[in-house]
């Protein structure tokens, strides 16, 4: 048996066919378990899965608003340690505080929140579930939407060829508040994604994890190729695999060859109007990347 | 500015005060630029830190060099304290047992003695000169 | 013994914090807010009181952080004025939908722009709709007495509903006075633990708090906390009567309180701290022989309707004071929601104090002059310059 | 009733409702080929593959949605689809 069997992400869920916010939450509770408290940030998950009267969550869960998953988390981190120090409650468990937001409300509108929360050393784990657009109001760029890719309010124009800003590199600005751990991760890669959860959760103090998962609806492929686009990525080098533990960076995957970026690209909906030169100009972006973190 | 109001009685009046019974002022190069005798009622008095004697407001006038006071027992010239103790000197509307009290209510250790001690300078020199 | 202690409106507040024994605290500075989260800061770093203090990096995740901590079951504190608690108006609506018995003190400031630090009502009247229960309080002993019987009020099972305790700023939060400080002890036996049964986040019990409202069932939760409001107001009323029986000190009855009101044909209407200043000025006219009343609002949500029709169905020259302006009706709102109840009668409303503008004894004796002689409900701005 | 603050105390209880009615296409797994790799368990965003009492996986046709992560990923070919005839 190579993955725990509990599952505390009930299914009956409304996420799309082939949606792999779902497979973040499943992946991740398998790993948090029992004694933990997810606080979500309004968003595809949060929508999703909590339609009253209805919950897929088998643990204690609460959504307050879109840009705040850390700061709730901060109080429900904070209220633990007094409850247990003023009133011996969970005095016989270590409760695991997870926030997780998609990139929205991670990287645009929560990145205050959350910088606050990480750079006053709670004993958190912020999850962002990185998706690259606003999936939930109907794919609008944020600053996860990657270089060139169409969205709603990035389209391909005639003038404007799709988003025409890099993607924002949360890992590294979470990595900068000099917190204990951080880590890149893609739901391709299970394994990789779930020791990552396991480490981050050993670690006291705030941890961040960057975890890319591809959206059927929002990137435009089929619903069963969610898992291989994601490995695309990895492979391609697009979504490189690392980790920073205690300030020491370490690429938890290398791919082989790197795949060319083309492969990647040319399944996606979003990338559809690029030319070959685009894919080159994408490629060599790629490429300067790479060289960086040494893949 | 700020202002107080003292009475056996709940204060409830909250506007500021325009007719003062007593101006107290702390700087005196205030009084260059300032009219700090507006409003103050006729039989009024003005207790001002200063090292002159021979000022005429027009009014009662108090003066005492509460800066060297401050000096002498802070070691800076936050005049504040002295002040207090020197307005009770003058005006006996409040004991020097309470103004050292809140004094030492406010101000933690060494910092709340020596301030209390700046308060009770000022109030003896006040009796002593004004009676 | 009691301890008397001469000390600020926010110092009250922080006190009052203290004894309710708060588990959770996140707050962030604002004028003239500080010196409250100042103190409870020296509390708990000197260990009197023990309590997390999440120092947040925004008013609105001073909110968020104490819907966490309440949404885990802790007694959880927050101060905030004006922008502050303007920047976390969307998170006040989550708070009492939640049914979070969180406890705010609002240290009343104006609204930019301009940018302006003195008092006026128009920060915390713009939350009126929050689902907040509203206290406005008229002295230091009133913020500290009314902090405590804010928890007794929110946490009681017929409310579960947040308070924001408003104090006027600077003419409260910055004065001293003398301050009664009840006995720790008698607090907490006042109080009780904070022990939810409804909200509380916790492995041994996995529930899913602030899911998403269809519409099939969001209009429920408004009805239940417009009937939580409405329970409120008879726990408001034991709650100061509980009080007063424990610690020999009560506010009217909660909601209201009468002053003068027996005699007078000519009735001022009020909120906060400015009461005491027409309390002065009925004092004064009585000597001359001239009856004048004053109702104050203490509980401004909710509203007490019915104690304000039964207590001003004699009344003949209504005058309501506002601190806070409804821009385009030209009123304030308590003037707006004083003639809504009072239908038959003449109720003229006066705008007052913004941003700071000092209400002197006059501009309480020009508002009567002009209510008795006023033939129709008419608004006057007091104290505007020429 | 509406619970109050709509508080769901029941956890978990979205497995009332069923998406299995969304599918248009049906995985179906052929428990000879299989080799027990566990991707189509781990990467089904519904948890609907699960290993039975014989250690074989099954797929819970309640709540798959047939998005065919599973067929895509396994690595004999152990999943095939059929189309849904409703």
């Amino acid at each position: 048996m190579q993955f725990p069997r509990e599952e505390y992400f009930a299914p009956g869920h409304r996420g799309c066919a082939g949606c792999g916010a779902a497979i973040v939450a499943r992946l991740l509770l398998k790993v948090a378990g029992k004694n933990t408290i997810i606080s979500n940030a309004t968003g595809c998950l949060e929508v999703m899965t909590t339609p009253y009267p209805e919950t897929s969550w088998r643990v204690p869960w609460i959504h307050t608003a879109f840009e705040n998953a850390a700061a709730t988390a901060s109080g429900i981190e904070a209220a633990i340690k007094a409850l247990k120090r003023k009133r011996g409650k969970h005095a016989d468990k270590k409760i695991n505080v997870i926030a997780i937001g998609g990139d929205g409300g991670t990287a645009d509108i929560g990145f205050q929140a959350l910088s606050g929360a990480m750079e006053r050393g709670h004993d958190i784990l912020y999850i962002m579930y990185d998706n690259e657009a606003y999936m939930n109001t109907g794919i609008q760029r944020s600053s996860s939407t990657p270089f060139m890719a169409a969205t709603t309010t990035s389209p391909a124009g005639s003038k404007i060829r799709g988003e025409d800003r890099p993607k924002k590199d949360m890992t590294m600005i979470m990595a900068a508040h000099g917190i204990p751990y951080v880590a890149t991760a893609c739901i391709s890669y299970p394994e990789d994604f779930m020791r990552k959860i396991k480490k981050a959760l050993s670690i006291e103090g705030p941890k961040f994890i960057q975890v890319l998962q591809p959206c059927t609806t929002g990137w435009g492929y089929p619903p069963e190729k969610t898992i291989e686009i994601g490995r695309l990525a990895v492979e391609t080098g697009i979504f490189p695999l690392y980790e920073i533990e205690n300030g020491e960076f370490r690429i938890t995957y290398k791919p082989a060859k790197r795949k060319p970026v083309r492969e990647y690209l040319k399944m996606q909906k979003r990338y559809r109007h690029l030319t070959d030169e685009d894919i080159e100009r994408i490629q060599r972006y790629i490429d300067e990347k790479c060289k960086l973190l040494g893949l | 500015m700020a202002f107080t109001r003292i009475d056996d009685k709940k204060i409830t009046l909250r506007c500021q005060i325009y007719n003062p019974d007593y101006v107290v002022v702390q700087d005196p190069t205030l009084l260059e630029s300032v009219n700090v005798v507006e409003g103050l009622k006729e039989n009024g008095g003005i207790i001002i830190n200063t090292v002159k004697d021979d000022l005429d407001l027009g009014y009662k006038t108090y003066t005492i060099d509460a800066t060297g006071i401050a000096l002498d027992v802070l070691g800076v010239p936050i005049v504040n304290t002295a002040m207090v103790g020197a307005f009770a000197g003058v005006t006996k509307l409040v004991s020097i047992e309470s103004v050292k009290k809140a004094i030492l209510d406010t101000f933690k250790g060494k910092l709340g003695e020596k301030n209390a001690k700046a308060a009770e300078v000022a109030y003896n020199e006040m009796l002593k000169k004004y009676g | 013994m009691c301890e008397v202690k001469v000390i600020t409106g926010t110092s009250a507040a922080a006190e009052a914090a203290k004894l309710a024994d708060v588990d959770v605290i996140a707050a962030y500075p604002i004028t003239p807010q500080t010196t409250c989260v100042e103190k409870l800061a020296e509390f708990v770093a000197n260990g009197e009181l023990d309590a997390e203090y999440i120092k947040v990096e925004s008013e609105h995740s001073a909110m968020s952080a104490c819907i966490g901590a309440a949404a885990t079951g802790a007694r959880t504190f927050t101060a905030t004025a004006s922008q502050g608690l303007a920047l976390m108006h969307e998170m006040l609506f989550i708070a009492s939908g939640m049914r979070l018995p969180i406890v705010m003190m609002v240290a009343n400031r104006a609204l930019s722009a301009p940018i302006n630090i003195w008092n006026d009502h128009q920060d915390s009247i713009s939350e009126r709709d929050s689902g907040w229960i509203q206290i406005y309080v008229e002295d230091n002993q009133e913020t500290l007495d009314s902090i405590i019987q804010a928890y007794k009020i929110a946490e009681n099972e017929d409310v579960l509903l947040p308070v924001m305790v408003c104090l006027d700023g600077f003419i409260l939060t910055h004065t001293v006075e003398p301050v009664t400080i009840p006995k720790a002890e008698r607090v907490r036996e006042f109080l009780g633990v904070y022990e939810p049964k409804h909200a509380y986040l916790d492995p041994d019990r996995p529930v899913t708090q602030g899911p998403v409202g269809v519409p099939d069932c969001y209009m429920e939760t408004r009805k239940q906390v417009e009937e939580a409001m409405e329970r409120a107001k008879k726990v408001i009323k034991e709650v100061n009567e509980e009080f007063a029986e424990r610690f020999k000190r009560k506010y009217g009855n909660g909601l209201v309180e009468a002053y003068n009101l027996d005699k007078a044909d000519t009735v001022l209407v009020a909120m906060g701290s400015v009461c005491g200043t027409i309390k002065y000025v009925i004092d004064e006219l009585k000597k001359e022989g001239k009856e004048v009343g004053l109702l104050r609002i203490r509980t401004y949500r909710p509203f007490p309707k019915e104690d304000v029709r039964e207590l001003l169905k004699d009344a003949e020259n209504i005058a309501v004071l506002d601190k806070n302006i409804s821009f385009g009706f030209n009123k304030g709102a308590l003037g707006i929601e004083m003639a809504s109840i009072l239908k038959n009668k003449k109720v003229c409303n006066y705008i007052v104090g913004l941003g700071g503008r000092d209400i002197k004894i006059d501009d309480i004796k020009t508002i009567i002059n002009h209510v008795e002689k006023a033939e129709d409900d008419t608004t006057l701005w007091i104290g505007l310059k020429e | 009733m509406v619970t109050i603050a709509a508080i769901i105390y029941e956890p978990g209880n979205s497995i009332k409702n069923k998406t299995g009615s969304w599918r248009t296409f049906r995985p179906i797994l052929d428990n000879e080929k299989c080799v027990k790799c566990e991707n189509c368990y781990i990467f089904c965003p519904e948890g609907a593959i699960q290993e039975d009492e014989n250690g074989n996986f099954k797929i819970d046709y309640d709540y798959c949605k047939g998005c065919l992560i599973c067929m895509n990923e396994c690595p004999v070919n152990a999943i095939t689809k059929v189309r849904e005839e409703k």
